[in-house]
């Protein structure tokens, strides 16, 4: 089944997010779809998979137009999309998240749950994907997640699957696995489309390449042909350098040390399990691993917001592991959450507010209990100018800023006190490549100062470009060291070791 | 240098308060006032459809303004109903900004207005300026130690604090009619439940009496603005307003910042419970004198929708208390000169909640009053 | 134009009970004296000072409210409207205040000879009452009715059970609300498990619902004791379940009142409804006249008698 | 350098907050071990007769008599076994049944204690705990339908107060199953402007609701005073008897519970039966679920967020004013201001401490249902205990369960949120 989109645009009030794109799809081919963050290629596929109505434009399917209502049409002319946010019931089973929308059933609406788990067998033998279908999502790990995904996709016998940046959230091995799944979908004529913003990934995968900027198809590409430098440029629009510059590492004392540390989940299961490592000052310590092996955990703890079960933290030589969250801060502690949105920041609270949230509790920002609003406000202007916060006023609701500026203000918030000691989750996690350059350029000043810096990342180009060390994280224990002093950093070996393989 | 002034220029421009759109003007004004037309109309309507005469609904209308700021009479009389309101609407909203959805009003009036009462009576010859902050302080307290039993649930056990005010108000039923009839509190020669009368000295002085003794309109009014002024200056002025409103809008966001979230709870509900506990001082040592079962009439019922109308912030909640207040007061002159039911204010009260929290649809229907493409 | 104007408990005008009876009165005053009757309902117990504020500002004649509740507020309405006459149903001020008229009634000597039928029509030997709150005006009913019934045992040698309300303690079976008949069915239902085949609620329309009930069960499981009014007339749906009601003529009184003020004779004081002055009474039994048998009848009109003479004594002495 | 060797790992998974929980249950049944034995069992002497039968019934069986003090001591004893139980290893698992059993334990000791040298009739009581759960179950399970779609719904207060209402108008005029049928129909209208102010016009959830039972009262009031009042005639309406279901009904003790009543009691256990088929068993119930517990998935795999919301909200409404009927047509067949009386919002509760499951809400409506009408026995039992204190007791068991034991039970994911679409 071949598609061809014509003249597409999309508005969200003013923004638009695309405009007169024009893109074909063909079967048994990968289509590899480029671009930033906020390029404009969700809403696309949105728009091909019947989420979104274009403003403007045609899709034709086979030489065909076709007009979709809602998500139901596409799914009925062979569309289907895997969404970069999983959409996945975490409390229903794989069986009942694959027939959602088209179920097996019976007399009286009865739903025939038992025909749902045998079809979703045949699918996990006829692609080799091996999902036991009556365990929860939310006991899964993400990578099965993925395969569950994909399982709903075939189940609905869709001839054209769009994958939106499947791969942000596995392991290198996981890659290889499912880019094993992609080309037997090709191989067996179906048409795909593969949105990544990693040039590495494209090469190995797509048949052809399409860059999108700023809503527009700004360039073609085949892969192999067109280079990595040649692609970022187009997707960026300016020339990339992909290094991180760094001064030599010059580690100092041991600025937190941690000996023994088991964490538990509100589930009361191990999330940090024995646990021990130091971070000095000066020096970057990365924290690689698949989500869900304890990271969180981990930076919960150390940051004061998760009980310790066993195991000491001490920092600058005190104990620290009972100490709260604010004396933490006082400390001379910086976090950056991993979730921006739920815990980093107040939405609905403007940007002066915002960035008072660490320090409105301390003099000049309060007295007492009387809050100093133009002392908060003064400063606040001085760090969102000095982190190049865009916005127009710090009075604006931080909720309307971009997640790139709502990033950027937080790490200006983090780090507009004295600090010691930054942790900083996932810091650029959806972040576009000017955002991503410019936040590690942030962490790379606050190491050289000689501040310790521990980053946690699922990224594991972005934990290879900052870190002096590597800690590989797997099922709540360090399984591996990498750099300064341990074996040299090595993305394969990482990659084995994040999946398990030497634990 | 330049780099320097470049970037004080920039930080000057930052500072600049954002000017509040057009937007927001027609949902802070336009949006209500069509609000009140629309549901004072459709009150109309309502009593046309029930055989009212038109006549009687002008008369009725007249009355409802009359009785609400017609006279100075009319006055004393709203200030009189949105005293209370005000009060455990201030309250309301203060769980509302920090999150908290506390039903539990009706009860912490209860609670907080027998502690009252109970001190307003016990002593005999303490001068006023001593007796009546204590019979205040006392409905406070008590009315803050009855909220936070729901915060601290909340906090300790995560018991959704929804189910447990209503539990306490259920709770707070039972025990003011036993409190009523046990031999310290119940009225000497009485047996039904009804407690003794408080002293001159604990009572809110009226101030209107020596224009006419039927003038209710008393200090607690006093009260009520500087309830306002304090919840204002609280909210927004400290340090602990802003640890409310930051849980309440974002509990995660409050903890990664180092806010005690269990702490805020207690103590939101406990100032809630504070405010509440005064509106029902406010009613007994103001208004009725003692108290007997249901005194408190609803009130932290209707104090809900106060609070919502009022946007949970404090200013609005006075606002929309007076607003309730001249409705019940001209609700009960229509009663008297049209023959029409107070019920209708009840009917006319819970549209204008409807139509003001419903901005999409006055915007639907009044589409000439709102500029075109205003999105939300 | 002369105003007679009515302020009702919490329970409302149409409680076919003691606010209706009183409305009755100030209608029957409109007709015979040519009055004009206005009135105002409660809704809750704050309404009661604001209105009768209002009345006062209405510049009415005679502000009549109704029920003990308002006893309170009344008074310091009077006191502080010293031009202004009120009369009260139900309640009377001891000193007297010189512009309220208060309207009380004997209404024990009534339950008194309700009890006394109740335990001689009993089949189980068990019967029933149930208040609406343990309010004076309330409990002389229960009081009568359980001496009364303490008197026919005395008299027969029988042991007719009373269930619901405890003379000595001043305590019993309350639903704590005027409005619910879903409460005054429950209670009768309650009562009737545990044996009561005769049943008296005295809590206004409440006692609708154990009408309801008992014209459901059948007359056979259970009869009702109306009370206020002669419910066969004024619940005419389930009137045959009815073996008498215990009358207090609100109206009466509150005609008396209205033509005091409207004759210049009103002062300060009481008006007392007793079995001799007619003021209370107990009703036909309509429908279950079979089920009293003649000699009961007759025991009935002498102990009447011996009540209006002062030779039986209600209170159980 | 390096600091780190691989971990050695290994902690084993010391459950603490169940443990904790696990520690104050343990307590609380130690604690009402000593206070049954102490109270109820000292100083007691004589036999609680508890009647089976009423008189006339097919089969008459013999009271249950219960020798009061020597049950409370076997009571006490149990609870101090269950008590101690919680402290020795594995009791994290039983503890929430063993607390549950040993809180009924307790209030068979007080029954027993109550009616020592008494007696009063146990299938009375139980067949009134069965009527008067039926408002709260109904309530509970609309408030359910709602949820489970994510739409909170505080409203059913309001929704029940119009059935009762519409069912005693229609009911008066068209009889009474006209009436029970406009009921429905106005609760599920109800529903539908619920459905419409926060689908459509995405008003908060809360406030709509507040703002409909505010409607409904005024409404109902109004029309009650300024029409009803005039025209008594129609607010007579036909009350629905209760129907003995053949055989059963004469069964002992179970007969009379379960299958002499009438339709509403009836209509609520069918109700519940099939809402929970219909939610856990049928497409359309998967489809619903999906969208109160993540409508986005709903919405990308073609599923209509806002219909089914709009459909479940009208359902839940219909429900309600089913059981509002009940307060009308199921008992005395007039309509009375505010005469639901905050049974929605114990019906709330009900759904909420029946974790969001209809049989749940309705197991929880029949606790309430047992506290109401054993407090009624107990007035005319006499005991001690004032009143007042005795009708505080549900409430305060509320809040201990709710504390204890479902303190962070699980709304639907997307629970009380708005979807926005496009
Ligand atoms: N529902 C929406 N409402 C308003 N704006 C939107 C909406 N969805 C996307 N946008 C905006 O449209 C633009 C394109 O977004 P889109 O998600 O398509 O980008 P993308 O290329 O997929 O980026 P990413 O790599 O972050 O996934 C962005 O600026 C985004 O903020
Ligand atoms: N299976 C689970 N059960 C309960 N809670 C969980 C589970 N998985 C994760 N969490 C929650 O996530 C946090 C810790 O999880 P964990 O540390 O395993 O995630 P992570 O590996 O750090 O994920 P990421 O890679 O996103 O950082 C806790 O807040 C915990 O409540
Ligand atoms: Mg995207
Ligand atoms: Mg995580």
């Amino acid at each position: 089944m071949d598609i061809e989109l014509r003249g597409i645009t999309k508005r969200f009030g003013d923004l638009v997010a695309n405009s007169g794109v024009n893109l074909s799809i063909k079967a048994g081919e990968v289509l590899g779809l480029l671009g930033e963050n906020g390029a404009g290629k969700s809403t696309m596929m949105n728009i091909l998979s019947g989420l979104y109505r274009p403003d403007e434009g045609e899709i034709l399917i086979d030489g065909k137009p076709v007009s979709f209502r809602g998500p139901g049409d596409a799914i009925r002319a062979g569309i289907g999309m895997v969404h970069q946010h999983f959409m996945l019931v975490p409390v229903f089973t794989v069986a009942e998240n694959v027939v959602l929308g088209v179920e097996p059933t019976r007399m009286l609406d009865y739903l025939d749950l038992r025909k749902a788990r045998e079809q979703v067998r045949e699918i996990n033998e006829e692609y080799g994907l091996e999902v036991d279908p009556d365990e929860l999502i939310e006991n899964l790990p993400v990578g099965i997640q993925q395969r569950v995904e994909i399982i709903k996709v075939l189940f609905r016998s869709a001839s054209v699957l769009i994958f939106d940046e499947p791969t942000a959230v596995l392991t290198p091995q996981e890659v290889t696995e499912f880019f094993k799944i992609v080309r037997s979908l090709r191989d067996a004529g179906k048409a795909i489309v593969f949105i990544t913003h990693k040039l590495h990934e494209i090469h190995g995968i797509a048949d052809r390449i399409s860059v999108l900027r700023a809503g527009k198809i700004v360039g073609e590409g085949l892969p192999g042909k067109t280079s990595d430098q040649d692609l970022a440029e187009m997707m960026v629009g300016r020339p990339v350098t992909f290094e991180v510059e760094k001064k030599t590492f010059e580690p100092g004392e041991v600025l937190l040390d941690i000996r023994n540390l088991t964490v538990l989940r509100d589930d009361d299961s191990v999330a940090v399990d024995n646990v021990t490592f130091s971070v000095r000052s000066g020096e970057i310590v990365g924290i690689a691993g698949v989500q869900g092996n304890g990271q969180t955990a981990l930076v919960e703890a150390l940051t004061g917001l998760r009980r310790v079960t066993t195991g000491s933290v001490t920092f600058q030589g005190k104990d620290i592991t009972g100490a709260s969250v604010r004396d933490r801060h006082r400390m001379g502690f910086a976090h950056v959450p991993e979730d921006r949105q739920r815990a980093g920041m107040i939405t609905d609270f403007t940007i002066a507010e915002n960035m008072a949230l660490n320090t409105y509790y301390d003099e000049p920002y309060s007295h007492g209990i009387v809050m100093d609003w133009k002392a908060v406000a003064d400063n606040s202007a001085k760090y969102a100018t000095a982190f190049d916060v865009r916005a127009t006023s710090i009075f604006e609701a931080a909720g309307h800023l971009s997640g790139g500026n709502q990033q950027k203000m937080i790490v200006a918030r983090e780090l507009s006190r004295d600090t010691k000691l930054m942790i900083a989750a996932q810091p650029t996690r959806g972040l576009d490549v000017g955002s991503i350059e410019y936040i590690h350029k942030r962490i790379v000043a606050a190491r050289d100062e000689g501040d310790g810096v521990l980053i946690v990342s699922s990224e594991l180009d972005e934990i290879l470009a900052l870190s002096d060390r590597i800690l590989v994280m797997f099922k709540g224990r360090v399984v591996a060291e990498f750099g300064a002093g341990a074996r040299p950093a090595n993305k394969n070996d990482i990659g084995l070791a994040m999946a398990g393989a030497l634990a | 240098m330049s780099e320097e002034n470049g970037r004080a220029a920039l930080s000057a421009e930052l500072m600049k308060r954002a000017a509040p759109g057009r937007t927001d003007f027609e949902d802070l004004v336009i949006v209500p006032v069509l609000a009140v037309i629309t549901a004072i109309v459709l009150g109309g309507l309502v009593m046309l459809a029930t055989g009212v005469s038109v006549g009687a609904i002008g008369t009725a209308f007249v009355a409802l303004f009359t009785g609400s700021v017609g006279s100075i009479s009319a006055i004393s009389e709203t200030l009189t109903a949105a005293a209370p309101l005000t009060l455990a609407g201030l309250g309301i909203a203060l769980g509302f900004r920090a999150g908290l959805f506390n039903i539990g009003a009706e009860g912490q009036v209860l609670i907080g207005g027998m502690a009252a009462v109970i001190v307003g009576f016990s002593f005999e010859s303490l001068p006023i300026y001593i007796h009546l902050p204590m019979a205040l302080l006392a409905g406070a307290a008590a009315g803050a130690f009855w909220a936070s039993i729901a915060g601290w649930l909340r906090a300790a056990t995560g018991a959704h604090e929804v189910i447990t005010t209503i539990m306490l108000n259920l709770i707070s039923f039972r025990l003011v009619d036993y409190l009523l009839r046990s031999p310290f509190v119940q009225k000497p020669g009485r047996a039904d439940p009804i407690s003794k009368n408080v002293t001159e000295s604990a009572q809110l002085p009226q101030l209107l009496s020596w224009l006419d003794p039927n003038m209710r309109v008393h200090a607690g009014i006093v009260i009520v603005v500087l309830a306002v002024i304090l919840v204002y200056w609280l909210l927004f002025r400290t340090t602990i307003g802003f640890e409310f409103r930051a849980s309440g809008l974002n509990p995660d966001a409050a903890r990664f910042a180092g806010m005690k979230s269990g702490v805020i709870i207690v103590v939101v509900m406990g100032v809630a419970g504070a405010l509440a506990g005064l509106a029902g001082a406010n009613q007994v040592l103001g208004v009725l004198g003692r108290a007997s079962p249901g005194f408190s009439g609803g009130l932290g019922f209707d104090a809900i929708a106060v609070a919502l109308l009022g946007r949970s912030h404090p200013f609005g909640v006075l606002l929309a208390g007076l607003l309730f207040g001249a409705l019940q007061a001209g609700g009960r002159q229509m009663q008297v000169s049209a023959g029409v039911s107070l019920d209708l204010i009840a009917i006319i009260q819970a549209l204008i909640i409807i139509f003001i929290a419903a901005p999409i649809l006055m915007r639907a229907v009044f589409s000439f009053a709102f500029q075109k493409q205003a999105r939300r | 134009e002369f105003k007679a104007c009515q302020i009702t408990d919490t329970g409302g005008v149409d409680d076919k009970g003691f606010n209706q009876t009183a409305w009755k009165g100030i209608q029957d005053a409109e007709k015979e004296l040519g009055v004009v009757g206005k009135l105002l309902e409660s809704k809750a117990e704050t309404d009661y000072v604001p209105n009768i504020n209002s009345f006062i500002s209405e510049k009415c004649d005679i502000i009549i409210t109704v029920g003990f509740l308002l006893g309170d507020a009344t008074k310091t309405a009077a006191e502080a409207n010293p031009g202004t006459k009120f009369s009260i149903v139900d309640f009377a001020y001891d000193p007297v205040v010189p512009n309220i008229l208060g309207q009380v009634y004997a209404t024990d000597e009534a339950a008194f000879l309700a009890g006394y039928l109740a335990a001689g029509v009993s089949k189980t030997g068990i019967v029933g009452t149930f208040g609406g709150i343990n309010i004076p005006p309330v409990t002389i009913f229960m009081d009568g009715f359980v001496h009364g019934v303490n008197y026919y045992n005395k008299q027969k040698g029988t042991s007719v059970q009373v269930l619901g309300w405890d003379v000595e303690k001043r305590e019993g079976l309350f639903t704590n609300n005027f409005s619910s008949l879903d409460d005054g069915r429950a209670f009768a239902k309650n009562l009737n498990e545990e044996g009561a085949d005769i049943v008296m609620p005295v809590a206004g329309p409440v006692g609708q619902g154990s009408a309801a009930l008992a014209s459901e069960m059948g007359t056979d499981r259970l009869k009702i004791i109306g009370v206020d009014v002669d419910q066969y007339l004024t619940d005419p749906e389930h009137k045959g379940v009815f073996l008498t009601s215990v009358l207090k003529r609100m109206d009466s009184t509150v005609v008396e009142a209205i033509r005091q003020v409207k004759e210049g004779t009103f002062q300060g004081g009481v008006i007392v409804g007793t079995l001799a002055s007619g003021g209370v009474g107990i009703a036909p039994y309509h429908d279950l006249e079979s089920e009293v048998s003649d000699e009961l009848k007759g025991e009935l009109d002498a102990i009447a008698a011996g009540i209006k003479d002062g030779s039986i004594n209600v209170k159980g002495m | 350098m390096a600091v780190t060797e691989v971990s050695p790992g290994g902690t084993k998974a010391i459950g603490y907050a169940r443990r904790r929980q696990t520690l104050i249950s343990g307590w609380l049944l130690l604690f009402l071990s000593v206070f049954v034995a102490v109270v109820f069992a000292v100083p007691v002497t004589g036999d609680a007769s508890f009647r089976l039968a009423y008189p006339g019934d097919a089969f008459v069986i013999p009271n249950l008599v219960v020798p009061a003090a020597p049950y409370a001591y076997v009571v006490s004893a149990l609870l101090a076994f269950f008590g101690i139980r919680q402290f020795l290893p594995g009791a994290a698992r039983w503890s929430g049944l063993l607390l549950g059993i040993g809180l009924f334990l307790v209030v068979t000791a007080f029954l027993t204690w109550a009616t020592a040298d008494k007696s009063f009739s146990l299938t009375g009581m139980l067949q009134a705990t069965i009527v008067r759960a039926v408002p709260i179950a109904l309530g509970g399970l609309a408030g359910v339908l709602c949820e489970r779609v994510a739409v909170v719904n505080i409203a059913i207060e309001g929704m029940l107060l119009a059935g009762a209402f519409t069912g005693a108008v229609v009911g008066s005029t068209l009889g009474g199953a006209g009436g029970l049928v406009a009921a429905v129909l106005v609760g599920g209208l109800f529903g539908l402007l619920l459905a419409a102010l926060v689908v459509t016009y995405r008003v908060d959830q809360i406030i709509a609701g507040v703002a409909i039972n505010l409607l409904v009262l005024g409404l109902t009031s109004y029309v009650s005073s300024q029409v009803l009042t005039h025209y008594r005639e129609l607010n007579n309406a036909p009350v629905f008897r209760s129907i003995n279901i053949p055989f059963l009904s004469d069964l002992p003790l179970i007969g009379p519970v379960l299958f002499q009543q009438n339709i509403f009691v009836y209509g609520a256990l069918i109700m519940v039966a099939v809402a929970t088929y219909y939610l856990f068993h049928t497409r359309s119930g998967l489809r619903a679920r999906a969208v109160g517990e993540h409508p986005e998935a709903a919405d990308t795999l073609g599923i209509d967020v806002y219909r089914l919301r709009y459909l479940n909200v009208t359902l839940g409404g219909m429900v309600a004013g089913f059981g509002g009927a009940w307060f009308t047509l199921g008992s005395v067949g007039r309509f009375d201001d505010n005469m639901t009386n905050g049974r929605g919002f114990i019906g709330l509760a009900a759904m909420i401490f029946g974790r969001w499951h209809p049989v749940g809400a309705l197991m929880a409506a029949l606790v309430f249902g047992f506290a109401d009408s054993l407090q009624q026995k107990l007035a005319i039992l006499r005991t001690p205990i004032p009143a007042e204190f005795l009708a505080m007791a549900p409430y305060i068991a509320t809040i201990v369960l709710v504390a204890g034991l479902i303190g962070r039970a699980r709304p639907p994911a997307a629970d009380g949120k708005p979807y926005i679409k496009d």
